[in-house]
């Protein structure tokens, strides 16, 4: 027995039905009004009605977007822990130092997988928030005990360890940017803490358009 | 107002003003006052009652570190208000005095209350009649607390974040010593927090004419990069780890190098009387001077150990405040401000101190003296001095506390009479200012520059020159330690006066208390502190410390060195709980049906750390729907682990007392784990998914000790195996009822027929689309399907079900319909039908041990000795005689003695009949054996059966 | 009411060390000072408390002082109760008022398997003649007004088990009182006296050396709670035991608003009002050993959290004092008492976080064991043999938060 | 919150992050026959030193690891910490 039953890729629309992969914070989401567009088999939120908002949140304080529709992949690869790489389209991100997630876009998924040893599709066992802007850091500050200075945590440091009081990694995706990851059951309390956190730095959750 | 003209660092700004209400009644102040120097600009005196005597008291420190002007603000009890800013609008009230602060009804206790209620009375007392104690009890509880709780509330009104910070260098205390070390540091390249709890960094040089090097020095350190933070406490030392009370922000500072320059405290004198509004520490008397422009009093005596005393009666005297007198401990004073008092024909006692205090609710003389080592006057030397103000220094006490904390132990200071931190401080800790008993400013300066490179150096920042430079700082240092003069060593308390005479002003403990308890045998500092409550109130000892020791030595006859401290312990300020508490949200677990459940008005609980459904309003008919029809719950909180590798089966067999290798892939078990005392831990089901690889389910709230429990003893065993935990991945769902074989052959092109999915298969397949794992097993007891699917398609399979069920009676049932149902079966709630205690022979599943397994398990060898033991206690089902549903947790009586539980009882609307389990005496653990249960008081029969109520042969689960 | 002003001796001063005594007993907390009580009414005078620190020192001195017997197992109950009992009659045995305020104890049940727990408890308990019973939220509220026990709660109360027995008292006025009272019996008290080792001889205790010179006896008394191990170890008696602190803490002085005990298990946390108005909270154990008494960040943080979803209204009110004890937890969360293999070595361990509650029993018990030779029915469930047979009395289940 | 200590795969964090797994117990060899005593022994009684202590660890809220601690429980500092592969 395979362990497709692991891998919302591999739904097969049959008949009626039509396979919709979602997020385990979309309930958050749509009761922020969000507005939501198909891809990749996933429904995305694409925004919150304000793009103008959103972007300035973004560009100027913090932006938290729902990102759980990311391939993600654990896999027997071998890697020194801390730092992850991107390469071939993906994020390298090491578990331990045999067992590596790698994270790709949702289309991707499929190919990357195919390529890999030992597999886990964790695709929809995380779920990830994405948290960007100038206020990045000081968002995260309030919800994890993990150092991310820039001497630190440099772009590529991936920080297993506790955000909000749950299992979580971390991974500095790029300047001023980070992307969160924890078990998608978390998702919903997770989302509303951070946008909790959010609100006083005058960040706001913004949709998968807005960061792109 | 009753202000001086503009003081040059003044913080009040004259153009803006606030009011507020205190009692009732406006007070006005300007921005940038306290509320304490508004209500003082007002006239006001006294600023709150004593805890014990209800004495009236005045201000005192006017930074935050006594207990004489807590007050209530906008409901918030035990508010500072000598260092809460004044803030338009607010509401302050008084505390503990009844009715108001001028007429205070319990201030009786005082003009009794000195005989009436030493340290330590109650418990001398109220014993007799046995009978009355409590009533006693409710007088004694009448006159207890502060501050008052307010009413009750739902849920909190004030937000509080959060903030972790880490950092290189943490510098506590933003004097002079702080500031240099922090700016050190940073120049050295190091990332650097500053805290200081006043309100703005600057510590003394604030208030004693220095502002302007003050504030040079905080701009330098800004500008070179240094976070100030103030007014921000430091609340203790945990391993490294400062949280830091910044107003609603807890900081959770967590750096590689820490520097206190915390300073020290002034400290009050023991003479009868000091506690009299107008009795000023000079620090006090100072800071309402230079930061709000405030005269403290018309006519001051003033009574010192220190030459900071008389710098103070000098900036005093330049402000108009008539310098009446000066007692000046130490026998040789000398220097600039005393050339200066005695020019300006203020008469100066050397080797004298004030003897005692006059004034009812306020301070109307003062008597000073030369004393001997006792306190005692010298005959003659005596002076009255009418005055409102009394200046007191009673010279400094390091504050250590957080360097305590860090395992500092400070050690007595004869020369200065203070107990001072050792040179050699523990690695990543350093001391730099007065907290190191360090006098003068500029060795104070040097000596921050020095912790500040010390610390930058540990960090492996700055070079051979940077190395030189400190070098000779050190040794400038070393030269300037000694060129400063020591204060004297004031005594225990002064003689000859009348009067109580405080050693602590939270507590009202007098000195006589302290002699009176080390007669009753409280002779060590511990004790005296517990009896007397000495030290315990809400200034935790700044105030009250270093005279109570010294009066301990004075009475047990032990060096100051012998006597010690007692222990620091955080808060080093007082905190509202909320800072600490941070935000409320409390992490739930949800499935991703979690909104369907809502949309569906189920009632939803907390199952562990899940929110789960526990029915849809109507458990009853949930139940009949699963036997009649088809149900569908939602078990995404099933614990799921994924093992894999050569080894897998080997894995499973060492931790499983039942064999597993065996197991056909596409085949189901049932798995009980169990710990080496043979308990059980967790149970589930097991699927192979293929020749290395198991799918293992878990209970809800097991599922990570589970994978934890496996992983550990992988980490030993270190055999072929991979465990993942894939509970988040998947949801999960039950279908369950005779007609749950269609609804789900209507979504998937799977032969759903028994022949093809028989009971304990397990089939992957695409259901309404979507890849699923089908597990066909029964924990409801009639034929069911447990569908595992990706947790981005729970949604999508609930729908489906649902849809395609519609027309089969489908409805979803909770947690409830569910442990009725599994209890016709008999089937066990690991946690709610087994405890801690239970094994699998008494737990009625002897089948499940493989004591004839080769191989070693987990668990083996004390099951072979339970098995041996035989039956002590048995799991069994009963049927209740009554039509009475016993509570879950009534007890099984043998001769009218507990000896056993139910653990699980229902009335089946199937059945019609109350059924349950419950543990009872191995003798009673056959069928047909009659057993009483005591419930409530009320006594019910009941019948053992070891079979299942409901189907016991299983035709309808393997249907 | 003389006695106010009466300034007698507690105690008598510290003295030298005899060279032996008949009993020694190893630990100046409350079990220790309460068996050399008990021993002095027994006629057996000549003994010594040994007491590394100052008497109290040790999680006598710490306690959340919660006193009750509403135990689960029929063993535990029988015996809490026993000491209750005791408690009861305290202060005027001793002549010295311990303050015991039976103000009740609510153990809260946020679900309806906690509940069941609490039945259970509640069923033992009465058929023992513990009045101790389940109620509901109405009631609860009642008890407790000012706590928030609505629905809308993170965690609602669905019940409590309420035991109007139970409640506080002020922990070091049993020290002192039993202190007092051992004196007076003719015990010597010894604070600052460390022991270092314990002398046998043919599988006996012979002796026992202290920092302070050595001693010789026939009979030791470990009544050491946290460090029960370390003075077990020197008697080569090993124990099944490991070592945590519990914190607790205070707030500033609150006019009275709060009688009742209240402990939530679910949520970690227990709060009552002292008679000096001051809130005391505390929680759980640290989970990993430690015989250091310092406490941690997490815990001011966690309890605060808590102690405020009980209780929103004190958000404002002010920490004054935090603080850690030791805590000697045994794998079933029941005492370990009496003999060992080693003859004369007696022990009172595994006291977890509930033991200030037996001081009185355990002190008795002791010394009838000491007295007459033969283990007192009441802790015959509690030996350490019980262990080797794995015939555990498991308070578990009941016992997180248990105090 | 309070000691820290360093996960071998990914480095240190507040103790919070940890699940403690208790002093390092052997268990009896496979195949071996504990008598009664022995087995409880293993099953119940800890050494619980007041000292330096090698104890499990795992990095629960991190990478998951179990690890082998070396702390010394009168001052809770941690003098190493090592896989249980690396173990000496
Ligand atoms: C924070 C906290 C809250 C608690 N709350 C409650 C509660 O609400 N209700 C309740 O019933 N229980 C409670 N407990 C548990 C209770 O305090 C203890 O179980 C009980 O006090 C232990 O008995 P003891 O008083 O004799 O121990 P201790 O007071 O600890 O006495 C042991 C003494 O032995 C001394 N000692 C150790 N080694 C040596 C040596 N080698 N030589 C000489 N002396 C030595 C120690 O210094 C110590 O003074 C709590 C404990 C803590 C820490
Ligand atoms: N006139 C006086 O009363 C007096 C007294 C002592 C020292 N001095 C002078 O003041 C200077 C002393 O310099 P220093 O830097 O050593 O001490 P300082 O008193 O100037 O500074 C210490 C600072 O630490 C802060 N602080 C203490 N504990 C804290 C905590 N836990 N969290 C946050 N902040 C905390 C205090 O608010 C204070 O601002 C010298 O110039 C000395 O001569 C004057
Ligand atoms: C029931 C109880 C009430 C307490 N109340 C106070 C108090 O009001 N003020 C105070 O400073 N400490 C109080 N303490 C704590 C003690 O000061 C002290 O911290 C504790 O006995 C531990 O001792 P240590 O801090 O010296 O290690 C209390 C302790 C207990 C057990
Ligand atoms: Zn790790």
């Amino acid at each position: 027995m395979s362990l497709d039953f692991l891998s919302p890729d591999r739904a097969l629309p049959a008949g009626a039905h039509e396979p919709v992969a979602r997020s385990p914070i979309e309930p958050c989401l749509r009761r922020a009004g969000a507005r939501f567009e198909l891809r990749g088999g996933w429904s995305v939120a694409t925004g919150f009605g304000d793009p103008e908002a959103e972007a300035r949140a973004a560009r100027s304080s913090v932006a938290v977007s729902d990102r759980s529709a990311l391939g993600k992949l654990e896999a027997t690869e071998p890697m020194e822990p801390g730092t992850a790489v991107h390469a071939e389209g993906a994020w390298w991100c090491p578990l331990t130092r045999e067992r590596t997630l790698v994270l790709c876009p949702t289309d991707a998924t499929a190919g990357v997988r195919e390529r890999l040893a030992g597999v886990v599709d964790l695709t929809s066992g995380l779920a990830a928030v994405g948290v960007e802007g100038p206020l990045a850091r000081d968002l995260l500050a309030r919800l994890t005990a993990l150092d991310l200075r820039p001497g630190s945590a440099p772009v590529g440091a991936f920080r297993p360890g506790s955000v909000a009081r749950v299992p979580a990694m971390l991974l500095h995706e790029a300047e001023d940017r980070f992307l969160v990851l924890f078990g998608s059951a978390h998702a919903q309390y997770v989302w509303e803490v951070a946008c909790d956190a959010a609100e006083p730095l005058g960040g706001t959750p913004v949709g998968a358009a807005a960061h792109a | 107002m009753n202000r001086l003209p503009p003081q040059p660092g003044e913080r009040i700004d004259r153009a803006r003003q606030v009011s507020f209400s205190f009692d009732g009644r406006r007070v006005r102040g300007y921005e940038g006052d306290t509320v304490a120097s508004a209500l003082f600009a007002s006239g006001r005196r006294v600023f709150s009652r004593s805890f014990k005597y209800h004495r009236p008291r005045g201000l005192l420190c006017c930074a935050g570190q006594c207990p004489n002007c807590l007050v209530t603000v906008d409901g918030a009890p035990g508010v500072r208000a000598c260092t809460e800013p004044a803030r338009e609008g607010m509401r302050v009230e008084h505390q503990n005095a009844l009715p108001s602060l001028r007429w205070d009804l319990m201030r009786a206790v005082d003009q009794l209350g000195g005989r009436l209620m030493p340290a330590g009375f109650y418990y001398k007392t109220f014993m007799w009649p046995r009978r009355l104690w409590p009533l006693y009890e409710r007088v004694l509880r009448g006159a207890a607390g502060l501050g008052r709780a307010p009413a009750p509330q739902q849920e909190r009104g004030r937000r509080s974040d959060y903030r972790r910070r880490h950092a290189d260098v943490l510098v506590v205390g933003g004097g002079p010593a702080g500031l240099s070390a922090a700016l050190q540091a940073r120049r050295l390249g190091a990332d650097v927090v500053l805290v200081d709890e006043g309100p703005e960094p600057g510590g003394h040089l604030l208030v004693t004419g220095a502002h302007e090097r003050a504030r040079t020095l905080a701009t330098q350190a800004r500008e070179a990069g240094v976070e100030l933070l103030a007014p921000a406490a430091a609340l203790g030392y945990f391993d490294g780890l400062v949280p830091v009370w910044q107003g609603d922000t807890l900081h959770q500072v967590r750096a590689a190098q820490h520097v206190t320059a915390t300073g020290a405290i002034e400290q009050p004198l023991v003479f009868a009387g000091n506690d009299l509004p107008g009795v000023m520490l000079s620090g006090g008397a100072r800071r309402l001077a230079a930061l709000y422009a405030l005269p403290p009093g018309g006519t001051a005596a003033v009574a010192t150990v220190t030459e900071e005393g008389l710098e103070a009666a000098v900036a005093l005297l330049e402000l108009g405040v008539r310098i009446a007198a000066v007692a000046d401990l130490r026998r040789a004073p000398g220097g600039a401000a005393l050339e200066r008092l005695e020019a300006e024909g203020v008469p100066v006692l050397r080797g004298g101190t004030v003897v005692c205090a006059e004034g009812r609710n306020a301070l109307r003389g003062v008597t000073l003296a030369r004393v001997d080592e006792h306190g005692r006057p010298h005959a003659g030397s005596e002076l009255r001095v009418p005055c409102d103000l009394l200046i007191v220094s009673g010279g400094f006490a390091p504050a250590g506390s957080l360097l305590a904390q860090a395992g500092v132990k400070a050690g007595y200071d004869e020369a200065s009479g203070a107990f001072l931190p050792p040179a050699a401080l523990p690695p990543g800790t350093y001391a730099a200012g007065t907290v190191t008993g360090l006098r003068g400013a500029e060795a104070i300066e040097l000596s921050g520059r020095v912790a500040g490179a010390e610390a930058a150096h540990a960090l492996g920042l700055g070079d051979a020159a940077s190395r030189e430079r400190l070098e000779q700082d050190r040794s400038r240092l070393d030269g300037l330690r000694s060129a400063v003069p020591e204060p004297a060593v004031p005594p225990p308390s002064a003689a000859g006066g009348k009067g109580k005479c405080f050693a602590c002003l939270c507590e009202d403990v007098t000195a006589e208390e302290i002699r009176h308890s080390v007669e009753e045998g409280f002779d060590s500092i511990e004790l005296s502190k517990r009896y007397t409550t000495v030290t315990m109130g809400p200034c935790q000892g700044r105030m009250c410390q270093l005279p109570s020791v010294r009066l301990m030595a004075r009475e047990t006859g032990q060096p100051l060195a012998d006597v010690g401290l007692t222990t620091a312990r955080p808060p080093w300020s007082a905190v509202p709980l909320g800072v600490l508490a941070g935000r409320p949200s409390e992490p739930a677990k949800r499935s991703p049906l979690h909104h369907r459940h809502r949309e569906a008005g189920a009632r939803i609980k907390w199952a562990g750390d899940w929110r789960r459904p526990y029915d849809y309003g109507d458990p009853h008919a949930e139940a009949m729907a699963v036997h009649e029809a088809v149900g569908v719950i939602d078990v995404s909180p099933l614990g799921k682990l994924l093992v894999e590798g050569p080894d897998a089966g080997a894995f499973l067999d060492r931790l499983y007392p039942n064999r597993l290798s065996t197991l056909e892939p596409g085949r189901i078990r049932y798995g009980v784990l169990g710990s080496d005392a043979g308990r059980i831990m967790d149970d589930g089901t097991v699927a192979r998914l293929g020749e290395q690889s198991f799918y293992v389910t878990t209970t809800s709230s097991g599922a990570g000790a589970v994978e934890e429990w496996f992983s550990w003893w992988q980490a030993d065993w270190r055999m072929e195996v991979r465990v993942t935990n894939v509970t988040h991945a998947l949801a999960a769902v039950n279908l369950a009822g005779p007609r749950s074989r269609e609804v789900l052959a209507g979504l998937t092109s799977l032969d759903c027929s028994s022949d093809a999915l028989g009971y304990l298969d397990a089939r992957q397949a695409h259901v309404a689309g979507v890849p699923c794992l089908i597990l066909r097993i029964g924990f409801v007891g009639e034929l069911g399907y447990e569908i595992h699917v990706s947790s981005a398609f729970g949604e999508h399979l609930w729908d489906a079900l649902l849809e395609a069920g519609s027309g089969h009676g489908i409805r979803p049932f909770g947690l409830e319909p569910q442990r009725l149902l599994r209890l016709q079966k008999l089937h066990v709630i690991v946690g709610q039908d087994t405890d801690t205690e239970s094994n699998p022979y008494d737990a009625a599943m002897p089948w499940i041990v493989k004591l004839d397994k080769e191989e070693d398990f987990i668990g083996r060898w004390a099951l072979e000795q339970t098995a041996e033991r035989g039956l002590q206690t048995g799991l069994v089902g009963f049927r209740a005689r009554d039509g009475v549903v016993p509570a879950e947790g009534a007890a099984v009586l043998v001769d009218g003695a507990p000896a056993g539980r139910v653990t699980s009882s229902r009335f089946s609307p199937r059945l019609g009949e109350v059924i349950g389990m419950a543990w009872v005496p191995a003798e009673m653990a056959g069928d047909g054996a009659e057993i009483t249960i005591s419930d409530n008081g009320r006594t019910l029969a009941a019948t053992v059966t070891t079979t299942p109520f409901y189907d016991p042969q299983g035709a309808r689960l393997r249907s | 009411m003389r006695d106010l002003f009466r300034r007698r001796r507690m105690w008598r001063p510290r003295s030298e060390l005899k060279p032996s005594y008949d009993v020694v007993i190893v630990g100046g907390g409350s079990h220790g000072l309460a068996a050399a009580y008990y021993l002095g009414k027994r006629g057996i005078k000549d003994v010594a408390v040994l007491e590394q620190g100052y008497i109290g020192s040790g999680a006598a001195g710490r306690n959340t002082t919660i006193l009750r017997s509403n135990y689960k197992t029929p063993e535990g109950a029988r015996f809490y109760d026993a000491s209750l009992e005791l408690y009861d009659g305290l202060s005027l045995d001793l002549g010295y008022n311990v303050l015991f305020s039976r103000r009740g104890h609510l153990t809260l049940a946020h679900s309806d398997r906690a509940a069941a727990v609490m039945q259970e408890r509640a069923e033992v308990n009465r058929l023992l003649g513990i009045d101790s019973r389940v109620i509901g939220p109405e009631e609860i509220k009642r008890l407790a007004p000012a706590m928030h026990v609505g629905p809308d709660a993170v965690h609602p109360i669905e019940a409590a088990l309420y035991h109007p027995p139970g409640g506080v008292i002020r922990h070091d006025a049993v020290v002192w009182g039993f202190a007092r009272g051992a004196d007076r019996g003719g015990a010597e008290i010894h604070p600052y006296t460390k022991v270092t080792g314990i002398e046998r001889s043919n599988g006996a205790v012979s002796g026992v050396r202290t920092t302070r010179g050595d001693i010789a006896t026939r009979t030791v008394l470990n009544c050491t709670a946290g460090w029960s191990t370390t003075v077990a170890d020197m008697a080569g008696v090993a124990l099944p035991i490991t070592t945590h602190i519990l914190q607790a803490f205070v707030t500033e002085p609150l006019k009275p608003f709060l009688d009742a005990v209240i402990v939530s298990s679910q949520m970690h946390v227990y709060i009552s009002q002292t008679d000096r108005g001051e809130v005391l909270i505390g929680a759980e154990i640290e989970p990993w050993t430690t015989y250091r008494q310092t406490g941690t960040l997490n815990f001011l943080q966690e309890s605060c959290r808590h102690a405020l979803e009980l209780f929103p209204q004190l958000e404002t009110s002010r920490m004054l004092r935090s603080w850690a004890g030791l805590c000697d937890i045994s794998p079933d969360y029941s005492p370990i008492l009496g003999e060992t293999e080693v003859a004369g070595f007696h022990l009172s361990a595994g006291w977890g976080t509930y033991g200030f509650k037996a001081a009185p029993i355990v002190g008795s018990t002791l010394a009838e064991l000491v007295d007459t030779g033969r283990t007192p029915q009441l802790i015959e469930p509690f030996r350490l043999e019980r262990f080797y047979e794995d015939r555990l009395v498991s308070e578990l289940g009941a016992a997180a938060v248990s105090h | 919150m309070s000691f820290v200590l360093a996960c071998p795969v990914c480095g240190t964090r507040e103790v919070t992050d940890f699940r403690y797994g208790g002093e390092l117990n052997p268990r009896p060899a496979a195949g071996s026959a504990p008598s009664p005593r022995e087995l409880n022994a293993y099953n119940y009684f800890r050494r619980n030193v007041a000292g330096v202590q090698r104890e499990w660890w795992n990095h629960r809220s991190g990478c998951r690891s179990w690890f082998v601690a070396e702390r010394d429980t009168r001052t809770n500092e941690v003098l190493s910490t090592a896989l249980p592969e690396a173990r000496p």
